[in-house]
């Protein structure tokens, strides 16, 4: 009893420590630089319309990558042994551990004009195609980045899957496809929605990223946030309203995804 | 031959170099109800699941109905199983759960319908439709998992130690109706427990296994009256089981005692296996027992009291309406046919389980500490 | 009163509203073997967990040698518990676990490991000191968690169900086991268990308990023989429990048929529960039977076949070493004292089990897909 | 058995699509400019010793505040109801909605001279503490970012541990204190492990951080590394050779760490 007590203020004190920023940037989108009150940061905001469409296109699509690329390795992973499972996650977490712009750098010379890519394909025999400074680059980059986010958390809930219940759907007469959509996928499902998240957030609002291999030819949220703490223009007040906008707009798509996702099943966004 | 449904023929099964079934050969007849009884680790899981199709044996074959169904997937044989942890689905209601494979045979929707709601009631659990699965009972999820595999009118229903997680109240009501249904719906059921009372009671054959080996098959009184060794007779309940010798045909001497059996055909001077059910031996007065010894503990079991009489060659667990004090000397008698003589078996090595004979420790000491 | 231990007076445990232990009282002395008896969700488990300290009563006291201890923390307790699943340190090594309570209290080393070693000794597993408890079977894993409580020398031990995830034959092993242990140390043991067989085999006084509620307290003969309610009856062995009425004192209807029997002191035509075992029902020819009715199913359990008889009035299950075939009309015998008498009580609503008699339910269809 | 055959070419290209830029990276580093051989990359790299040491004992001290702040926070929270726990765990991941940049920037608003944190002190009537532009500032901003790796790892293993386990060594004599150092230490250590893991990597390499609440002060690694992909200086040949070597500094601590922690209980870095 006497340890809840103490773990009270503590609680308290912690959500203060967590809180107090959120507040302040909530201040600061409803300040002009002056200080006073204002809603001039939101009212401007239609003008970036076309980079906050652009961004959340560009994640959508990196999301969607990573789902069709993740979800089945970490379903295969999940039905390996021991020792494949530990290698191969030692594989997907390889990446991580080295810098983050260190690794992004290196798929821009393999997507270069005369990079790595383009010359396995002119080896092929294949035409070369022109990549970086677009935004199918970017989203190479967002993928390689935030997939293993996608394959861990789908790759946890698939392990957990009880052998028995995909032997109890075989032995009701289901085949392989018909266990997959009807059991394991429905049964995986909290795990795909928390990669979704894990990856859709984070591409939101990447910049580093977009300037290495999108160029700075199309500007995302990202670089336009960052443009206002780092950069010439230093507005963090917009830069503030702009991250609030995008927030909430991301909370909306996610909850919209959960409702679909406790729905019916199948009724995911796949 | 006739009614054969299933034949295991020199099936061998090892893992990593772990021999899990030794060659075993069985057949199962249509609308038996099968038990493959055995201590943990002694094949019979892997035996089922060699027939549900979920492992293959290393060597030899399995026929369904005549035909080699090694290679046949499980989801293409007419077999269903109960798990022995239910496995419903999780992320379905009882209603979805029971018409799975309904669904997946494509059957009309009013059909499946008709079927899961009859089925239900066969179960006993009438109007649970809408309910997850969740929020059931053990013994109710038990019910649900017997009801999917039977609403699909399977030829045979496997069955993995489906009572190991109830009580044991609700263990004894269950028995009673698996064994009706089975009869109702007239279809082989396949057993899997390591519950010698279990067996007894639901099974008309019982395979005994130990060590991946077929120790005997037979029907319940088969077994339980005429074990064909040592092992059999231990496992399918209380037994004396001890060394003794075969004078000649007809009388064997055991327990430094000699007596008339019913057993012929071993050598003179075999040594052989002698087993005495504890229920067998009847109380007499300490002259006219053949045998004489002093009750060395009394337990009051409700039908019987089991007492362990110990007389100079032999501690004999005695089963017997009588009371009998601890300390009195008593007589035992036994008649020729209570004496079960068996050929000696090379012993499997038994897990390790104590024997009340050689425990000689002393205490960790007194209860000296202070409250 | 003298040798009292522990008393719970006036325990009530409620959680959200649902009563979990309606203001039991209990005593319970010292060296004694009592064992909580009842189905799950009886309240027993949470009986035990008051006396470990685990739980506090809502309302009512416990006392401990005549000292109040609802507000002593459970490591300060003179009692060790071994948990329903063992709870072994997983980090640590069989000594490691073992040795775990003696180090906080502080003994010297080399009393440490003598001790450790002894108890080891104790529960059979010599020579175990280095292993890792993740490597053990689950009746080592048992038997380290004995070793591990009975160590500190506890004045009492309390076990949840130890025996409940051991195989039936290891079951019975580590019955007799830990009866001997008892009676080695000398201390008192409270077991909670579900299993009535194991209650009867290994315990001074039984505690039987319903829905938050004792039933009874007594002997194992005492319960088994007078049971003092129908729950009881049906919980303690399989009964034949029937609704009668007593005409004056010694004699009773039921069934369609009036008895002498040897209960007296209730009111004229008082509605009684009648109670029957079935081994007290004897097997005549009908002419001979007081009772006359059909067999209708036969089972073989080993000792006895157990036989559902159905007269015009009741299916009695009988047990019997006689051989009745199915369809043959029999006569049954009982007398004076075999005919248990109790006051009707408000029957607690079972759980949702199967009761023969209500299935009604059809097939969900013959046989006759294809395969 | 044709499921595993259908299984590796896929897991090898996986492998491909992981290690290709690795290699690019170990490549880059030891080339010139020219894209001849070269070990000029490493041998310059003495110079930049106070940054590297620098990087890792503010690293080391970030980690360390997680672990202390952390450890309590996720065992007090383990213990707590289910709506608790979801609630706690709103909050915690809450931060990890906003941008990255915003929230370091609403830290850099609360610790200046005159920001938030010595206006409180002021009101509190104590004396105020020049923190903005000093490695503490840093290390808090660190801290807050990455608080929530070092919760949840230690949060999930301890509440998987079983509550029995805690009953049998209260019920052994263990008061609350030896319970939690004998028993529930011992076996929260993976967890420890993987968030000590999940702090101190990012915490070496960020640059953000460094820059707006270090005020470019105190160059660290990422700052670094970040001037010679996207600063003026450009020189991805040494910036791969700088990732390069903090990459092996850091699998080195790891190792010798998780050496540790498999040893003795206690013995960790604590």
């Amino acid at each position: 009893m006497h340890k809840k007590a103490l773990a009270v203020p503590y609680i308290v004190w912690m959500a203060i420590f967590v809180v107090a920023p959120l507040i302040l940037v909530v201040i600061y989108a409803f300040t002009s630089k002056a200080g006073a009150f204002t809603l001039e940061n939101f009212s401007g905001m239609l003008q970036y319309a076309g980079i906050f469409g652009n961004s959340f296109l560009l994640a959508f699509f990196a999301t969607l990558i990573c789902l069709v690329i993740g979800y089945p390795l970490a379903y295969v992973l999940a039905r390996e042994s021991a020792t494949v499972r530990k290698i191969a996650m030692i594989f997907i977490m390889l990446p991580m551990w080295m810098n983050f712009l260190l690794r992004t750098y290196a798929w821009m010379s393999i997507l270069e004009d005369t990079g790595l890519f383009n010359r396995l394909l002119s080896f092929l025999g294949l035409p070369t195609v022109h990549l970086i400074n677009t935004n199918a680059a970017v989203v190479i980059g967002m993928v390689y980045n935030f997939l293993p986010f996608m394959i861990l958390p789908i790759f946890s809930v698939i392990e957990k899957i009880d052998r028995s219940t995909i032997e109890a759907a075989q032995d009701l007469g289901a085949n392989g496809m018909v266990v997959f959509r009807r059991v394991i996928f429905p049964l995986s499902l909290p795990g795909v929605l928390s990669g979704i998240t894990m990856v859709f957030i984070p591409a939101v609002s990447t910049f580093v990223i977009s300037k290495l291999l999108g160029g700075g030819m199309t500007w995302l949220l990202g670089d336009l946030i960052e443009n206002q703490f780092l950069g010439n223009v230093y507005n963090p007040h917009l830069g503030s309203a702009i991250s609030l906008v995008m927030m909430v707009i991301v909370m909306v798509c996610m909850a919209v995804m959960n409702r679909f996702g406790e729905g019916e099943e199948g009724a995911v966004v796949l | 031959m006739s009614n054969e449904l299933i034949r295991l023929k020199n099936c061998f099964m090892a893992f990593d170099n772990h021999v899990v079934l030794n060659s075993i050969n069985l057949y199962i007849k249509d609308r038996e109800f099968l038990t493959l009884l055995g201590p943990s680790g002694c094949g019979k899981t892997t035996t089922l699941r060699i027939i549900g199709g979920f492992q293959t044996p290393t060597s030899g074959d399995v026929f369904f109905d005549g035909v080699r169904i090694n290679d046949v997937p499980p989801h293409k044989r007419r077999v269903n199983t109960v798990f022995q942890k239910y496995a419903l689905f999780s992320h379905m209601n009882v209603f979805e759960n029971v018409a799975f494979g309904l669904r997946i045979a494509k059957v009309p929707e009013d059909e499946i319908k008709k079927r899961v709601t009859e089925t239900l009631r066969l179960v006993n659990l009438p109007g649970f439709e809408k309910r997850s699965v969740n929020s059931l009972s053990g013994g109710q999820q038990q019910r649900i998992a017997i009801a999917r595999a039977i609403v699909n009118r399977p030829q045979v229903l496997l069955l993995d130690e489906p009572l190991g997680a109830l009580d044991l109240k609700l263990r004894k009501d269950m028995q009673i109706e698996l064994k009706k249904i089975q009869q109702q719906v007239g279809i082989t059921f396949i057993y899997v427990t390591h519950d010698q009372e279990e067996a007894l009671t639901m099974s008309d054959t019982i395979v005994v296994m130990n060590q991946g080996n077929i120790q005997q098959i037979g029907t319940p009184t088969d077994i339980y009256n005429e074990p064909k060794n040592a092992f059999v007779a231990d496992f399918i309940g209380e037994s004396n089981i001890m060394s003794g010798v075969m004078r000649e045909d007809y009388v064997v001497t055991f327990s430094g005692h000699t007596f008339r059996c019913l057993d012929k055909g071993f050598s003179t001077n075999e040594p052989v296996d002698v087993v005495v059910r504890p229920e067998d031996l009847r109380i007499e007065s300490p002259e006219n027992g053949a045998l004489r010894g002093i009750v060395e503990s009394v337990v009051f079991k409700g039908v019987h009291y089991e007492m362990i009489v110990r007389t100079p060659a032999f501690p004999f667990l005695v089963q017997s309406t009588l009371y009998r004090a601890v300390g009195q000397e008593i007589g035992l008698s036994l008649t020729p046919d209570d004496i079960h003589i068996m050929r000696k078996t090379k012993q499997p090595d038994a897990q390790i389980a104590p024997s009340p004979d050689t425990q000689a420790a002393s205490l960790p000491g007194s209860q000296a500490e202070g409250a």
